[in-house]
């Protein structure tokens, strides 16, 4: 593995070229777009050239956006606060929840878990329309409608069987004889599971977290039907670009930047643990 | 203090049987060697003893305190892993630290505890790696100085010496017997090495299929093993076992070998007349000069120098190959034909069908839970 | 000595709580997801009706008809064709794809940490308004995609628009959106490989085609099922980018189960029939996840050994 | 504060000064026109008062549910005059356009009383008036005691108004004596021509006449104009929303309908006939030949935004769409000129269907009466006539706002032809569909039909007796054929 040839390393170069080329375009062509208005975006052929303005940046902070049907309030740093929010709350109930399952299906071959943990997933092949209605029923009489709380239960449904299946696989292959180590030196299931299995399954777990962070934050038809316009996460209020007077590429490219830099902001810090792997290193095996 | 008793253990995982009905005694101070080959349940049993897997039937007994129902961190036991299973985000002086801060010992009490048996490991200097950067035979002493630092006085050694290198291997096996016997704690020890099992066991248990098939000093197993199984595991070269039917003339019991009418002491009564197999150790086999009473013409086909023996392959007249062994001083003959005589006291007969040695005298049937 | 075999003793309290940990662990999670069983079997009732909103005073049991009709409706096995063909060549795509890329940013270094990082941008872009991007970026006039296309002779291609293009379009979105997915998963796994088994392969100078099938590939396949089985999940269950770029056109070339099944409900209003539509993905993907985990477990077994 | 305004405000309520002398006078008195018209509505605002108790639902709080639109944002620019003649409170959720229907399904089909009124098309209260999700307004709008005497139901434009009337019968005629008054119209939308009159200079070409003509100019348009130029924008996605703008304006004109009703009420499938395969003929040879490439794509948006960015000749499609390209940052604001367009040389006038936004009450509305009282000053001449002027309120749906004349002069000005385009087309306009609970079912299946067509996938005959024998069959399924 250590000894590649100089075709090689070359052709592993070219290769990864292409593979940053092909899906950090789109991403640097949106980038250019958000500092351009629709009359530089809308050319034909498109160019490169354009003279940069944050007037799209502008609008979407200040919440004014100048249209060919004059001003119009936009809510769009809401809306960017909502799924912060939404997104940050739920994945921490789903983590909070989920560690502790993940460890009980990984470690305790109990009667029925198999079960349990497959019911678990199962609710993530609901389809959302499927439940959409009822659930709408539901919520109404139970004073969940158009709650934080409600929509944070929901959210459980795309944060919750990711976390628990991904973070079950990481505890899984942490090897017993560690934590039975652990147990025999003379500590609690609850300190080896602290202690142990937790800085153990880190990795796994800031990468379930933040997959299921970023799947959060791409939902938006659960808030969309269970909340009013002032719980509505970034996914419908970049919509509100899409006007009767003609889409609004530039602010939604910006929008876009905007709603990418927190995730991002928070994969570049976790970035360290979402790229190991398992930190049982040489010890595995 | 920290005697140990099995009672009647079982243990199953789904339909295989890994623990059947396994009642053993280790007496306090002792250290008693589980040796079988592996899938024979040794490993199981040891973690039934620490608590981190629970039988399905059956009680465990810590200095006569019934510790079925009891946790692992409740049962004071030390055990040290065969895969030496360190904590691999924590330094070796926090590994081995470990079964102290359970004890919310003083960070002095800590720091003396896990540095004087870091000396006596002679890892001292290596501490504070984690252990990505210890060698192999610095991560078993890790893991050793772990299981001792607590001063438990049930001590559970799961192979420790299996994967580590054969140099460290030789030097551990001189180490380990004073070092265990200076803590005097109980210890089980769990070895596939039958010279590892003779050199640390104040007693043996041979474990097979899950159960023990023999339980004796090391001596006892060697001399009288219970079956042809254990006479086979123990011993390197390995035992000769040929085919034979007793009989018996105005001398006494004797075997046919090569048309060589080869007299047998002690008693052999029981295994006249029938399809039996004779163990001959190679060591119990030696040249002597054609003529000798009882000698038994062979051609040497090859000559190994083995440690401080040397072990010839001979070939007899009717074609068995047999193993023998001498002292590298002792002169032999390493070409052509020549002749062997058998040291007829230490020959061991066994029923060809069932393997049972005929004619035992101290070896226990633990099966039926009768004790020596 | 007698030998009688002794029971063990009732569990004591102290032993309950360790019987019942597990479940203590597990139930909350559980307990959250079960509020939407509820919803869930309402709609299996719906579906077994006859239920438009529109039609409120005809809503009536009519038992199996929603789904008899399907049998008869080619409308429906081209959705069920089309879902299956579309979920099949994502997936396949995307695991091939995230495998390589993963193998090519295995080596540990700051560059490959970053670019690792910076590919799953993709992934955090809505898929509805990656979609619409692309949806521009594709258009004749104003999409630099179709700008450089027409660089390199394809004149006249027709992404999303054309019968023969569109799914080739749609796949390629997806791929864009999802691949970083499955790649994050399986770099992580990659790199969590031990590893003895390939230096040991190096020394004996054993042939990399045959490291990569032997020891890689089913040492990392629990990984590898675990990103396709969500993914598949998704991908058979897939609406945004679909809708956003052709609504499940041109023609009906692109009418997959969601599609269809939002149509029926948020435009036709027909409840029941889009409820049935509902069930019946749902059952598909409870049989796909099915064999799934059942390997999964099975590989993991073998992956692991016996302790 | 203002006195001297408020006095001239007042002289031109009692009509003793005109429009222009009053935004004049207040000119002088250093008055932006902007403060102008707010104290102007103000000051009507105070004139509404004096006939009616506009003041009987002080207090209370009412919620709307609202589509991101220009419409919306006239309303809201204008909600504190509303509250001022009230003393009642108005919150509201804005939806963007591409979930807003969702949002109002999702609501109404779970009877969530959160919303007492929502905008809407009239389409789709076909299907909320069955499902008993909204309100028979001629309970309100007939009650002198509820609806103030200034009302003016008579002022909505007849074709209009009627659109938004059904009896809940498939297939029953819209506006019938019998109907429900399902929704009050806001604004509405004209299918007929928007050009980019640069283009047809440069061309040569004049304002087609004819469905002839315009797949002729189309052709022209795209050989001649260059740049990647095409002759004619129109929608091609795969919804209902291909159907209803220029297509089934032109189809309706050639006396083609969707469906046929049958005297015992039943319901069949229309579009199989001679003249409706000619007519598709043409229509999908037109796409094919000078259409947008990805015609199969096309929304609204796209096809807005190609004429806004010059990359089509003509659209024919919303007059509104038009009138919002020829302003804000696209490229040919300013440049668009607009038409009314008739694609039978046999018919008589322009036949134009429309989309109407309009305003209905939920059924689960806690307060009806106070959500009246927000509903019809929305729907108010006054409001009209300030969203016209004021704000980008077109095409309102009051004759007397037609006749303001400073409403046309402000059309003619920028949006050369609107004003003659609508009077020309404004007399034919009415939805031409066949009001019935498959409305969505049928116009996407035949949207997908199009596109199966204009690839060539199926023959156009072929495709038109298939759709008639699916449709049908649906019909049939669902109890009313």
């Amino acid at each position: 593995m250590e000894h590649t040839s100089l075709l090689e390393r070359i052709l592993r170069g070219i290769a990864l070229a292409l593979v940053v080329i092909f899906f950090m375009f789109p991403i640097v062509w949106i980038l250019m777009m958000s500092f351009q208005t629709n009359e530089t975006i809308l050319r034909i052929p498109p160019q490169l050239v354009f003279e940069p303005t944050l007037a799209n940046y502008t609008a979407l902070i200040t919440g004014k956006l100048m249209t060919a049907a004059g001003t119009l309030d936009i809510a769009f740093m809401r809306n960017l606060w909502n799924s912060v929010f939404l997104s940050v709350t739920s994945v921490a109930v789903a983590l909070l929840l989920g560690v502790p399952a993940a460890y009980a299906f990984a470690r305790h071959k109990f009667r029925g878990s198999e079960d349990i943990a497959f019911t678990l997933l199962s609710f993530r092949f609901a389809p959302a329309l499927l439940v959409l209605l009822p659930l709408t029923l539901y919520f109404q009489k139970l004073g969940l409608a158009n709650t934080y709380i409600g929509l944070i239960w929901v959210y459980q449904l795309i944060c919750l069987p990711l976390i628990l299946w991904i973070v079950r696989g990481y505890f899984e292959d942490i090897p017993a004889d560690i934590e039975y180590a652990y147990r025999i030196a003379g500590h609690s299931w609850f300190a080896t599971f602290r202690k142990i299995a937790l800085p153990l399954a880190g990795p796994g777990i800031a990468a379930a977290g933040l997959l299921a962070f970023i799947f959060a934050w791409n939902n938006f038809v659960f808030a969309l039907v269970l909340a009013s316009a002032d719980k509505q996460p970034v996914t419908v209020g970049a919509l509100a670009f899409i006007t009767s007077s003609g889409i609004q590429y530039g602010q939604i490219s910006a929008a876009i930047v905007l709603s990418i830099t927190p995730t991002l902001a928070l994969a570049l810090y976790a970035q360290r643990y979402l790229v190991e792997g398992l930190s049982l290193g040489a010890v595995k095996g | 203090m920290a005697s140990l008793e099995l009672r009647n253990i079982v243990k199953r995982y789904k339909s295989q049987t890994v623990l059947d009905n396994l009642s053993l005694t280790v007496a306090d101070g002792e250290t008693l060697v589980l040796f079988g080959p592996s899938g024979a349940g040794k490993t199981v049993l040891l973690r039934l003893v620490a608590g981190v897997i629970d039988p399905d039937e059956g009680k465990i007994l810590i200095g006569g305190e019934d510790m079925t129902d009891v946790d692992a961190e409740f049962r004071g036991v030390g055990m040290a892993f065969q895969n030496f299973a360190l904590f691999p985000h924590m330094t070796a002086f926090d590994n081995i630290a470990t079964p102290l801060q359970a004890k919310h010992s003083s960070q002095g009490t800590i720091k003396a505890g896990v540095e004087s048996v870091g000396k006596l490991l002679k890892i001292g200097h290596v501490l504070s790696h984690k252990p990505r950067a210890l060698s192999n035979g610095q991560k078993q002493r890790t893991a050793l100085a772990r299981a001792l630092v607590g001063s438990p006085p049930l001590l559970l050694l799961d192979d420790p010496l299996r994967n580590v290198d054969a140099k460290l291997r030789f030097e551990m096996r001189l180490e380990l017997p004073r070092l265990l016997a200076d803590r005097g704690a109980t210890v089980v020890y769990v070895t596939q090495d039958y010279k590892e099992a003779m050199a640390l066991g104040d007693r043996i248990a041979v474990m097979s299929q899950g159960v023990v098939k023999q339980l004796g000093t090391p001596e006892q197993i060697y001399r009288e093993p219970a079956n042809v199984e254990i006479a086979r595991l123990f011993g390197d070269p390995t035992i000769n076992l040929l085919d034979v039917k007793p009989s018996r003339d105005a001398k006494g019991v004797y075997v046919g070998l090569s048309n060589v009418q080869v007299h047998l002491a002690g008693a052999h009564e029981a295994a006249v007349g029938r399809d039996c197999v004779i163990g001959l150790r190679p060591e119990a086999l030696a040249f002597v000069d054609e003529g000798t009473s009882g000698a038994i013409p062979v051609t040497v086909e090859a000559e190994t120098p083995l440690n401080e023996k040397i072990v010839t392959l001979v070939r007899t007249v009717r074609g068995r190959e047999i193993l023998v062994s001498r002292p590298s001083g002792i002169p032999g003959q390493s070409e052509g034909r020549a002749h062997i005589a058998v040291d007829s006291k230490s020959a061991l007969l066994f029923d060809r069908a069932s393997g049972e040695r005929i004619g035992s005298k101290n070896v226990v049937n633990l099966r039926s839970g009768e004790a020596a | 000595m007698t030998a009688a075999t002794i029971q063990r003793n009732r569990p004591s309290g102290f032993r309950i709580s360790k019987r019942v940990l597990p479940y203590l662990l597990s139930l909350p999670a559980l307990l959250v997801c079960i509020g939407i069983l509820i919803p869930f079997l309402t709609s299996v009732v719906y579906s077994f009706q006859r239920y438009r909103l529109s039609q409120p005073w005809a809503r009536q049991f009519n038992w199996g008809d929603n789904y008899i009709s399907f049998f008869t409706d080619p409308k429906f096995w081209n959705t069920l064709e089309i879902s299956l063909l579309y979920a099949g060549i994502t997936v396949v795509l995307e695991l091939l794809l995230g495998l390589g890329i993963a193998m090519l940013l295995q080596k540990r270094s700051t560059l490959n940490n970053f670019i690792s990082i910076m590919l799953l941008m993709p992934l955090m872009t809505a898929p509805a308004l990656a979609a619409l991007m692309w949806k521009l970026m594709t258009n004749p006039g104003f999409g630099v995609l179709s700008y450089l296309a027409s660089l390199i002779g394809l004149q006249d291609f027709r992404w999303a628009s054309s019968p023969s293009t569109a799914l080739l379009t749609v796949v390629l979105v997806d791929i864009w959106v999802y691949t970083p997915f499955i790649m994050i998963l399986l770099l992580a796994g990659l790199r969590s490989l031990p590893t003895q088994p390939f230096e040991a392969a190096a020394l004996d100078g054993v042939p990399r085609s045959f490291v990569f099938f032997r020891i890689t590939l089913p040492m990392l396949t629990p990984y590898i099922l675990t990103a396709t089985l969500f993914r598949l999940l998704d991908s058979i269950q897939q609406f945004d980018i679909i809708y956003a770029m052709t609504q499940g056109g041109p023609g009906d070339t692109l009418t997959v189960f969601q599609v269809e099944a939002y149509l029926n409900f948020f435009q036709s209003t027909n409840v029941g029939r889009s409820a049935a539509l509902m069930i019946i993905l749902w059952a598909i993907t409870y049989f796909l996840s099915n064999i799934f985990i059942k390997n999964w477990l099975r590989l993991r077994e073998r992956a692991r050994g016996h302790a | 504060m203002h006195e001297k305004e408020k006095d001239l405000i007042d002289a031109f309520l009692r009509g003793q000064v005109d429009r222009r002398g009053l935004i004049k006078g207040l000119g002088a008195m250093g008055l932006a026109a902007s403060t102008a018209g707010t104290l102007l509505n103000f000051g009507q605002t105070r004139a509404l008062a004096a006939d009616f108790d506009w003041q009987a639902h002080k207090g209370k709080t009412i919620k709307l549910l609202l589509n991101k639109h220009p419409y919306a944002d006239a309303m809201i620019a204008n909600l504190d005059n509303f509250k001022q003649l009230t003393g009642m409170n108005v919150v509201y959720d804005v939806f963007p356009e591409d979930v807003y229907f969702d949002k109002v399904t999702a609501a109404l089909s779970a009877s969530s009383p959160e919303y007492d009124a929502f905008m809407t098309g009239a389409y789709m209260t076909w299907t909320y008036g069955p499902a008993g999700w909204i309100t028979d307004l001629n309970e309100w709008i007939k009650d002198p005691a509820k609806t103030n005497p200034k009302y003016a139901w008579d002022d909505f434009l007849p074709g209009v108004r009627k659109s938004c009337a059904w009896n809940g019968q498939p297939g029953g005629v819209l506006g019938s004596d019998d109907a429900k008054q399902w929704c009050i119209p806001w604004g509405f939308e004209q299918n007929n021509i928007t050009y980019n009159k640069g283009m047809f200079d440069k061309v040569g070409v004049s304002v087609p006449g004819n469905m002839d003509e315009m797949v002729a100019t189309a052709a022209k348009l795209t050989k001649d104009v260059g740049g990647g130029v095409y002759g004619i924008g129109v929608r091609g996605s795969r919804s209902w929303a291909t159907i209803h703008p220029g297509f089934l304006s032109a189809y309706a004109n050639f006396d083609q309908k969707d469906l046929n009703v049958s005297a015992d009420g039943k319901l069949s499938a229309a579009m199989s006939t001679a003249e409706s395969k000619a007519f598709h003929k043409q229509w999908v040879q037109m796409i094919q030949e000078s259409g947008p490439k990805d015609w199969s794509t096309y929304t609204w948006y796209q096809v807005g935004t190609d004429l806004g960015a010059g990359a089509s000749a003509m659209i024919y499609d919303a007059d509104i769409l038009g009138y919002f390209m020829n302003g804000g940052d696209n490229k040919m604001a300013g440049k668009l000129a607009f038409a009314a367009f008739k694609a039978n040389p046999a018919a008589k006038a322009p036949t134009p269907n429309i989309w109407i936004w309009s305003l209905s009450m939920s059924n689960f509305s806690k307060d009806k009466d106070a959500t009246w009282y927000f509903m019809q000053w929305a729907s108010g001449p006054e409001h009209a006539l300030f969203g016209a002027t004021k704000m980008d309120f077109v095409n309102p749906v009051r004759q007397s706002v037609w006749n303001d004349q400073m409403f046309r002069d402000k059309l003619n000005k920028s949006y050369p032809g609107y004003v003659e385009m609508f009077d020309v087309s404004a007399p034919g306009a009415s939805i031409k569909f066949t009001p019935q609970p498959l409305f969505f079912d049928l116009t996407t299946e035949w949207a997908a039909t199009l596109q199966k067509m204009v690839a060539k996938e199926v023959p156009v005959d072929e495709g038109l007796d298939k759709l008639a024998e699916s449709i049908n069959g649906q019909l049939k399924e669902a109890g009313l054929g």
